[in-house]
């Protein structure tokens, strides 16, 4: 008589108490998205975290790559990424450099393809049509196909190994709720990664959130760490002058 | 003796490891979830809209609108969410759910499903087990060993409508544990007070022992 | 010089004051999706709505037909169902009798990929690849592709003329909150219906949700109906005993 | 006298429909926001997530974590919302969006449009631009009617890399409001104290009148 398959799951005891320790087998050659629109939303202690690390030439899957020499410019500062798939370069200047020296290699593609791609790769869905791209230079080299007349590219899903997410609260299980626009990629990130780590501003026990009110359910994540203090940088400060002494936003 | 539906749950309870999402099947499945071992982070995903279902409410506490996948009234255990659909089969056909745990009409020797028609028959649907076939990581079977009328639901070949294809990865009926191996079913354990004979007597395919 | 388009939008005036109000140009031969799994999550007063109109040689896309002679079963017992979309029959005799003798065409489907074609409808996906189904009868005449040595099969979106939801809460802008696991498909096809209904069990004043919190954004609603009473019937109602005097689930 | 930037995007406002959802791009199309009248229905999508985009903050009001497209701190407006990429882009790419105002460094005559990337400069990226471009009903461009070199920008068939192909329907220039038709552009009105000669100068292909 064998004894029945009874190895650990991989949804127990999921609190890190380190940065270091959320961030275990991550490793030269990954691939690793990062969650964060631009500056916002980042995993500020885990992309710190994966520099300290000293790993290298990662596969850097992130809507953009750092600004101001912030966020994910350290990992291009200091070398360590080979290739990045993004949709928005903009005022990166590290980037611009390594991309015309061809230190890096550089994928750019649609906002929308992006992240359909990867929650693509967290639903089982190895493959889907779109008509974003069609007639551009995205479109080169791909299937074209038309559906009710309309002409489409096919796309593949994208995933990864790691997926760095910064969250507003998580719990113990890994819920996450995430503060106004900082969600952006995260949730579809965290489909599509082997292993999902969440940084969040608190850890709050079993139970405190709503059912109806998760953003991220924890089946999506895999080890969590409490971070306390972010800098959370302004990308581009605006504001307008109050009327007078009182009113509010 | 062989295994009683409870015992058969209880077994098949042994085959969740800790800190694992399972799923559970309408029917015989639903009654592991009271042999899982409290404090093992097992969390019980419904294919309707639940991670963390919990038992039935005390009585007085039923909620009409929070239901499993069998339509019955649940609770949700601290810790648990609800979701839409959408969101619910991604966590199934992503490869996110460990273990569903599923009932079946027939298993073929090489892992072929099925579970959801009867030639000939009232079918009744196909609902997510398709999906839960398809797409998690491990699916276990719970069934009687032979139908009321005696017939084998091991079998060489399913004649049934098929579920999913070479699926299937262990089956626990009354009479015994049996895995699916690439050469075909292979015993694991007796059921107490089992022979192996009577195991072979209600298979339509080999046995390996 | 010609006037700019200055048609009115969709997404003004939704509420209605009225059911009928609400079903306005659901006529014969409409594609409707109904929100709900089982009787959990029926729009009850729109369902009712639709009989009391007496439009006829609907097709019906939904998880189920109705049980117990409540919700959809109206529909199949007044006959104005021609055709059924969905992934599960159970114990609805009317719809059994009605497939028997071919009085109703039913296509029977997996539910991951039924919410998955109507999600892709929704967001612009013509169609994708899913391994559900590979090897059944719902494969049979689709295209079959491998992707990194799994197989395949296409599936099409699946849209609507109309779709019927349940809310919890509503505001004027058509901003959506379900209660528990009433959500289910309504998002989905939310999304995927040309015409969004959505009765609510509250209508609630335009900021009332935090705007994290909101489970559909207004943009995939067209009409609103506030609706007080439901009866939300117990399909298999279970409980257990309470151990003894106090105690709670 | 030609529109100036807050005029262009004063005359954009007049193509904004009650009750319509509307993407505004980065750069000369955010302006529009200021001039879409109040009570109007006009809910401002950006593709970061936010359904009912408000406008800048008060002082002191402002939140790293609450930004538009452009990584502008924004408010939201009672019932507005926030939401994932996936979901918002759902919103685009599933013609739910039914204005994106863009920019645009050419526009060809048949309605093509690029506005990502010069040939041989620096390539900021893609970001929302071909998901809008493809995904809204209607495509309206704002742009000055030449380049700061003197360089048409509206042309017979685009230099530049594409954004989308066939998609564009009204420009809006300093100088004129131009249609995209199956005959080419057509002009739709001038600017105060603007020649047709002036238009057309301008231009590196036909424009109907």
């Amino acid at each position: 008589m064998s004894e029945p398959a009874v190895q650990e799951g991989r949804h127990r005891r999921k609190v890190r108490e380190s940065v270091a320790a959320a961030l275990e087998g991550l490793g030269d050659g990954a691939r690793v998205m990062v969650g964060g629109f631009g500056l916002c939303g980042n995993a500020e202690a885990l992309i710190r975290g994966v520099l300290e690390a000293g790993v290298k030439d990662l596969t850097l899957i992130s809507n953009n790559s750092g600004n101001l020499e912030k966020g994910l410019a350290a990992w291009l500062k200091a070398d360590i990424v080979r290739r990045v798939i993004c949709t928005y370069v903009g005022n990166n200047e590290d980037l611009h450099r390594k991309m015309a020296d061809h230190s890096i290699e550089v994928e750019i593609i649609p906002q929308g393809t992006f992240v359909e791609r990867m929650r693509a790769a967290g639903a089982g869905i190895p493959a889907f049509y779109t008509p974003t791209g069609v007639g551009t230079v995205v479109a080169e080299g791909k299937e074209h196909r038309d559906f009710d007349g309309v002409t489409n590219i096919l796309e593949h899903a994208l995933s990864a190994d790691f997926a760095l997410i910064r969250a507003h609260q998580v719990d113990p299980f890994g819920n996450v709720r995430f503060w106004r626009t900082a969600r952006n990629f995260s949730p579809a990130m965290a489909t599509a990664a082997h292993t999902t780590v969440v940084e969040a501003d608190e850890l709050v026990p079993l139970g405190a959130f709503d059912p109806d009110d998760v953003h991220l359910p924890g089946i999506f994540v895999h080890r969590v760490v409490e971070v306390r203090e972010h800098e959370d940088p302004f990308e581009y400060r605006r504001v307008r002058p109050r009327p007078d002494a009182e009113g509010g936003a | 003796m062989a295994f009683s539906k409870q015992q058969i749950a209880a077994r098949a309870a042994r085959e969740i490891a800790p800190g694992s999402i399972v799923n559970l099947g309408i029917g015989l499945p639903t009654l592991v979830a009271d042999h899982i071992p409290e404090g093992n982070d097992v969390w019980l995903q419904s294919e309707n809209g639940i991670l963390g279902m919990g038992p039935f409410p005390y009585e007085g506490d039923e909620d009409p609108r929070l239901i499993n996948a069998g339509k019955q009234t649940v609770t949700i255990v601290p810790g648990g969410s609800t979701f839409d659909s959408a969101t619910s089969f991604s966590m199934i056909r992503g490869g996110h759910v460990d273990l569903a745990i599923l009932g079946a009409m027939q298993v073929a020797q090489n892992g072929d499903l099925a579970n959801w028609a009867i030639p000939g028959g009232k079918t009744l649907g196909i609902g997510g087990a398709m999906d839960l076939a398809a797409g998690a990581r491990r699916i276990l079977v719970l069934t009687s060993h032979v139908t009321k009328d005696g017939e084998a639901k091991l079998v060489k070949e399913c004649s049934f409508p098929l579920t999913a294809a070479r699926v299937v990865q262990r089956i626990i009926t009354d009479l015994a544990v049996i895995d699916v191996t690439p050469e075909g079913f292979r015993l694991v354990e007796l059921a107490p007070g089992v022979e192996l004979d009577q195991v072979r007597a209600g298979m339509d395919a080999e046995l390996l022992s």
